[in-house]
């Protein structure tokens, strides 16, 4: 039972921290800082004890929740992450609403470490819920413009028509065996199979921000930095990657399954890499690293290595979590997020050398910990098929692109006679978040050395795959390579993705346009057609009904007046008049009372006999 | 002499006592139709109890019990008809024409 | 019926003799007494013709009919009355079971009847004497009831014959001594005479028969010395034992008791003293009703004892 | 049933004595002389006496001709005291509400009677040679004592109360002294509704005549009580 205390302490807490109103940063930073504490130490304790929990709920719905040797990892790499994002979040934001903010994104770490623990499909959508509905409280956090809630309200119809698939699933697998176990969806067969395995994929690949899911992604980035970092590293995105991992032994026998998530992770890799090398919004950048990183782990599960998805996830989190945080203190400092506006490398050389070590990782170089895990995908991808290599090399290649033109805008020197302008500098406390991720992702870096990548492998129950060391030569090569392109645009094309056809492009290759054109409008189309049948056919009966009542009630003023009013009325001055003969039967002579009683004794025989 | 004609005797005198009881003006007057209307129950009471009830007693109680009701009625009425005399100087139902709200 | 016929016989010579033997007693008495009035066996029918003889004097609006109904009615009830007196065993006209009721009722048509005479003439002085005989007659009616309730209550029985036969022992005279003598003032107001006499009386002119001239005075006056028959009749019955007596038949000794109680009846009515008629109301409401009450009670201890 | 006579005789004592009782009844409210109207009221109660004693209620018979008599004696005198025209010097009609009364008297009389032509009564007749008188006073101190007694209280009561109420000052001043309403000043007229002088009695001409003997009103024929009595014949039906 104890397992429960995994998610239900930041849960709890969370909600309690965001009812508490405006509190200082100090107080607020302790206490996320000790709530997650709290949930990390239960995770670690969890993990070396092996907890369990069920719940019996009804003799048909049990809840149980459980550690894999992968769902351990990301329980423990959850909070770790979120402890320095939270801390970061509590020195950076705004104030406004800080303790809401702060409350739900604990909160929102509680339905990840439920996602992660959980052993059937129900549990699992419960906190699957749970976070949907955060990252839309989330994104929609600075309300008061009124885009935001716009962009949380996209992301969340978007996450919300993935999460279809997982409700399919669910109702298939229990329709099928009566419960909601994972182990049941090996069992299955036929197109109920087929119905969980594409349903649950479905689902991961719109929470991953898979193609064509990625554009809510880039809406998604209305949420403050910190929100941002939370989400793409350690939770929400990251929960789309995770299921389709946790739940890839399950899966694997589904036809088509695994050649279908290498399809939308690669496509969603080199979609993204491009589209980060032309955008020119920082965070859109990273926004759209993110999804192409999260293809790379498709790509490995697709490929049969789901323990190398989790490693690159963890790693993608120790990175990607710095970056956002970087760039909202880049942003903040310059009021914008456009690249070739920033460049911040005088005012902010500490953040700089700060991100530097997190965009290592980002572009895979050799000694970084995103280096490391990068090259493992391209092994487990070169054992499904050189081309396939060849493509994530390709990935690579962007990414190594989009990683140096970020770092190099964001944090190079502009010149000297520029216009001068007024940045803010955040003082040392506000950077021990970032400074401890990047710290985290340099730690990983130890991967690259044998034994500890070894011992990894071993905790995780994986074995890791072994590659050619041509592959591992050419991947080298075309990250140098897109050093190289990334090099070339800052200094060339510094404005690439601002203006003109690239500034098209880099909003997904137009895809948001394309979902536009081919489901937006026509569903806009059906929608003001069924609005104008509704005017016109369906209005017309209820105008008609109301046009009716109305002849009716014109009618009933007309005749009914006198009937309803002539009854009260009539009956008034009926009584009336009663009332005034009744008052002069009172004469004062008691021969007439005497009359009267005789009336009344003659009434009375009358109604004995009649009643006789 | 049959039960009947006895009691058709005394519905005719009940019936005039009520005539008289209604029609008077006259306090005394009023008081002779009660009386005749009470001669009639007591010859009623009397009939019922020679044809009716195999001569028990109780029969000839309830008459004289009617007897006595018509004395308590003529000595209340009697001095009810005095104290109204002394006090509005009326000796007919008219006189007082107050008993009302 | 030969019963009722000889007793019918009977009533006719006791109440012609009665008559008779009053209306000769009277003037007697009169005479002694006050030194008016005729004496003399004949005198009663010499007066009757005087009186038929008369013009008969009409008032004005007099109500005729019960002018002639009074005087009827009294001689009339005066016969009823003695008719239910027994003149030996099973001998009476009227054998009734609840004759002593029967007197009573007599008793208090006599007061409507003297009453309605007073009335009819339409004239103040025989109006005034009918309320006054009213006011004292009606009283005086209570202590006689008790008193014939007294006299009821050794026989076990309502019916004057039970009472003579209750009576073989000893008369009632002496076993409820304070019986008669309030008997014989009820007939002193019976027959409108004496200090009772507050109908007809002298101090009125008359009284109730102020107006009365001719055959009508004649037959009041026949009719209060009936009375006086018929009252003697039911004391002499009810006290003195009726027809009671040795030797002679019954009915003689009812006759000779019957003229015994006139004679008393007579004698006192000149004998005692007229009072007004406040104090007479004082004296039946507080004396003489408290001693009826006392012979009721001295009638139930012996019929106890 | 042949108490005197024969069965035959009886009927026709029956019928004489029913429409004596019947006819005198009816006079009662025809006759314009007060004291006709009572005593004809008195040989209506007679003949009912005597109809009960042909029912062998011997007692109850005889017992309503006394208790008759006296009671309409003192009737009568009530009479000759309130009314005018004692002696029907004069036509007199004082009615009111006349034609409803005859419907109700004969309404109440045809109804009555359908009632007892149309009911069927048990038949059990009194037995020959019970004695009824024993069978009463037995009944009345014994059986029935309490209902005796109370009926004696309450005719106790009765005159208690009757003197009460005739009295025209009783101990505690008054006889009605509670029933007016308090001066609106000390010893000043009563408040409230004032007596309606008048109202359908044009009888005595007022002026507390109940005070003056009768010696005087005989004497006074000129402003008297009969000069009125012509107009007493209105008639409110």
């Amino acid at each position: 039972m104890t397992l429960w205390l995994l998610p239900l302490v930041p849960i709890i807490a969370g909600a309690f921290i965001a009812t508490l109103g405006d509190r200082s940063r100090l107080l607020l930073g302790i206490m996320a800082v000790a709530t997650l504490a709290a949930t990390l130490v239960l995770a670690l304790l969890g993990v070396s004890q092996d907890w369990t929990a069920t719940l019996v709920w009804t003799d048909a719905i049990r809840l149980s929740a459980a550690f894999v040797p992968v769902s351990a990892a990301v329980a423990i790499m959850v909070p770790t992450v979120a402890i320095a994002v939270v801390f970061h979040a509590t020195q950076n934001e705004s104030k406004t609403g800080l303790a809401r903010l702060i409350g739900l994104m604990i909160l929102f770490t509680g339905g990840m470490e439920l996602v992660v623990v959980a052993n059937d499909l129900l549990t699992l959508l419960i906190g699957w819920e749970l976070i949907g509905a955060c990252s839309w409280a989330l994104i929609s956090h600075k309300w008061r413009q009124i885009d935001n809630p716009q962009s949380g309200l996209y992301a969340f119809v978007t996450t919300r028509t993935g999460d279809l698939g997982l409700f399919a699933a669910l109702m298939a697998l229990f329709t099928a065996t009566g419960s909601f176990d994972y182990a049941g969806i090996q069992n299955l067969g036929g197109p109920l199979q087929w119905v969980v395995g594409f349903g649950i994929l479905f689902s991961a690949a719109s929470k991953a921000g898979q193609v064509p899911f990625s554009p809510w992604l880039f809406r998604a980035m209305a949420g403050p930095s910190s929100v941002s970092a939370l989400l793409h590293a350690a939770t929400l995105v990251a929960a789309g990657a995770y299921l389709v991992v946790r739940l890839h032994p399950y899966l694997a026998e589904v036809p088509g399954f695994e050649a279908t998530a290498i399809a939308i992770g690669l496509t969603t890799a080199l979609a993204g890499g491009i589209t980060g090398v032309l955008q020119d919004h920082a965070k859109r950048l990273l926004a759209a690293s993110t999804s192409a990183q999260l293809g790379f782990m498709f790509v490995a599960v697709g490929a049969g290595y789901p323990g190398i998805a989790v490693l690159h996830m963890i790693v993608h989190a120790t990175f990607k979590a710095p970056l956002f945080l970087s760039a909202g203190i880049a942003g903040e400092a310059a009021g914008t997020y456009q690249l070739d506006r920033l460049r911040l490398g005088r005012e902010l050389p500490v953040v700089a050398i700060i991100t530097l070590v997190a965009v290592a990782g980002l572009a895979g170089l050799v000694g970084s910990a995103g280096g490391w895990s990068k090259e493992e995908i391209v092994k487990a991808s070169e054992h499904t098929g050189f081309w396939l290599a060849l493509s994530v090399m390709a990935g690579g290649t962007l990414s190594a692109a989009y990683a140096t033109r970020f770092q190099l805008l964001a944090y190079g020197r502009r010149d000297k006679d520029a216009d001068s302008r007024v940045t803010t500098v955040p003082g040392w406390v506000a950077l021990i978040g970032i400074a401890a991720l990047s710290a985290m992702t340099l730690i990983l870096s130890l991967l690259w050395f044998s034994p500890v990548a070894e011992s990894a492998a071993a905790a995780l129950d994986i074995i890791l795959p072994k590659g050619s060391p041509l592959v591992f030569a050419l991947s080298l090569l075309l990250v140098l390579i897109g050093i190289a392109i990334g090099v070339y645009l800052v200094r060339y094309r510094p404005a690439l993705g601002a203006t003109g056809s690239s500034a098209a492009a880099s909003d997904w290759l137009g895809l948001p346009k394309l979902i536009d054109i081919v489901l937006i409008q026509p569903a806009d189309a059906i929608a003001r057609a069924a609005a104008r049948t509704d005017d016109r056919v369906v209005d017309r009966g209820i105008r008609g009904t109301a046009a009716f009542g109305d002849w009716l009630a014109r009618l009933g003023d007309r005749f009914g007046e006198a009937a309803t009013d002539g009854i009260p009325e009539g009956t008034a001055r009926l009584t009336e008049m009663f009332s005034h003969d009744l008052r002069r039967l009172q004469t004062g002579l008691s021969h007439h009372y005497y009359a009267y009683i005789i009336g009344g004794v003659f009434i009375i025989f009358a109604i004995l006999v009649v009643g006789a | 002499m049959t039960l009947t004609a006895i009691l058709i005797v005394a519905a005719a005198l009940f019936g005039i006592g009520l005539f008289g009881a209604l029609s008077q003006k006259s306090f005394v007057m009023l008081m002779m139709g009660l009386e005749m209307m009470l001669n009639g129950t007591l010859l009623a009471a009397v009939g019922f109890w020679a044809f009716t009830l195999e001569g028990a007693p109780k029969g000839q109680l309830l008459a004289i019990l009617v007897m006595a009701v018509m004395a308590v009625e003529l000595a209340i009425g009697f001095a009810l008809v005095v104290a109204v005399y002394r006090k509005r100087e009326a000796d007919v139902i008219e006189g007082i024409g107050t008993m009302k709200q | 019926m030969m019963t009722f016929a000889l007793a019918f016989a009977i009533l006719i010579l006791v109440l012609a003799l009665g008559i008779w033997f009053a209306a000769v007693l009277d003037g007697v008495f009169s005479r002694q007494l006050s030194g008016h009035g005729t004496a003399g066996l004949l005198a009663p029918f010499h007066a009757s013709a005087v009186y038929l003889t008369q013009q008969r004097l009409r008032t004005e609006a007099p109500d005729q009919l019960n002018w002639f109904l009074s005087i009827a009615g009294y001689l009339s009830v005066a016969a009823i009355g003695l008719a239910v007196v027994p003149f030996g065993p099973d001998l009476a006209v009227i054998g009734l079971d609840t004759s002593v009721v029967f007197w009573g009722a007599c008793e208090s048509l006599i007061v409507v009847l003297v009453f309605l005479h007073g009335w009819s003439p339409n004239s103040p002085l025989s109006l005034i004497g009918a309320y006054r005989y009213v006011a004292i007659g009606l009283p005086i009616m209570l202590p006689s009831m008790f008193v014939l309730i007294a006299v009821a209550i050794p026989a076990q029985s309502l019916d004057l014959r039970d009472i003579v036969t209750s009576q073989e022992t000893v008369w009632n005279v002496i076993r409820q001594p304070l019986g008669l003598p309030l008997f014989l003032l009820l007939g002193l107001s019976l027959t409108l005479r004496g200090p009772f006499d507050y109908a007809d009386s002298d101090d009125l002119a008359g009284g109730t028969s102020a107006e009365d001239s001719g055959a009508n005075r004649a037959g009041w006056q026949v009719a209060r010395l009936a009375m006086l028959v018929g009252f003697s009749a039911v004391a002499s019955t009810a006290f003195l034992g009726g027809y009671l007596g040795p030797v002679l038949p019954g009915f003689v000794w009812v006759i000779i008791k019957t003229l015994v109680v006139m004679a008393i009846v007579i004698g006192l009515s000149h004998l005692l003293v007229r009072l007004p008629v406040a104090r007479m109301l004082g004296l039946i409401w507080k004396i003489l009703l408290p001693i009826s009450f006392l012979d009721l009670l001295w009638a139930g201890l012996v019929a106890l004892a | 049933m042949g108490r005197i006579g024969g069965t035959g005789m009886t009927d026709l004592l029956f019928y004489a004595l029913s429409a004596l009782a019947i006819w005198s009844g009816w006079r009662v409210f025809r006759v314009d002389s007060m004291i006709r109207a009572t005593f004809a009221l008195m040989v209506s109660f007679t003949s009912v006496g005597g109809i009960a004693v042909l029912m062998a209620a011997d007692y109850i018979g005889v017992a309503t001709v006394f208790m008759m008599a006296v009671e309409m004696m003192v009737m009568g005198l009530f009479m000759v005291m309130f009314m005018m025209n004692p002696a029907g010097l004069n036509p007199m009609q004082m009615v009111h509400q006349y034609k409803f009364s005859i419907a109700a008297g004969v309404l109440g009389f045809v109804g009555l009677a359908t009632a007892v032509l149309l009911t069927n009564f048990p038949d059990n007749p009194l037995p020959e040679n019970r004695d009824t008188l024993r069978d009463l006073g037995i009944e009345l101190l014994g059986g029935s004592m309490l209902i005796f007694e109370t009926a004696g209280v309450t005719l106790l009561a009765t005159m208690v109360g009757a003197v009460a109420l005739s009295s025209r000052r009783g101990r505690f001043g008054d006889s009605d002294a509670g029933a007016a309403p308090p001066g609106l000043h000390p010893g000043g007229e009563p408040a409230g509704r004032k007596v309606e002088k008048g109202g359908g009695h044009g009888g005595h001409g007022g002026h507390g005549g109940h005070q003056m003997n009768m010696e005087k009103t005989k004497q006074d024929s000129s402003d008297d009580p009969h000069k009125g009595h012509g107009n007493m014949s209105e008639t409110e039906a």
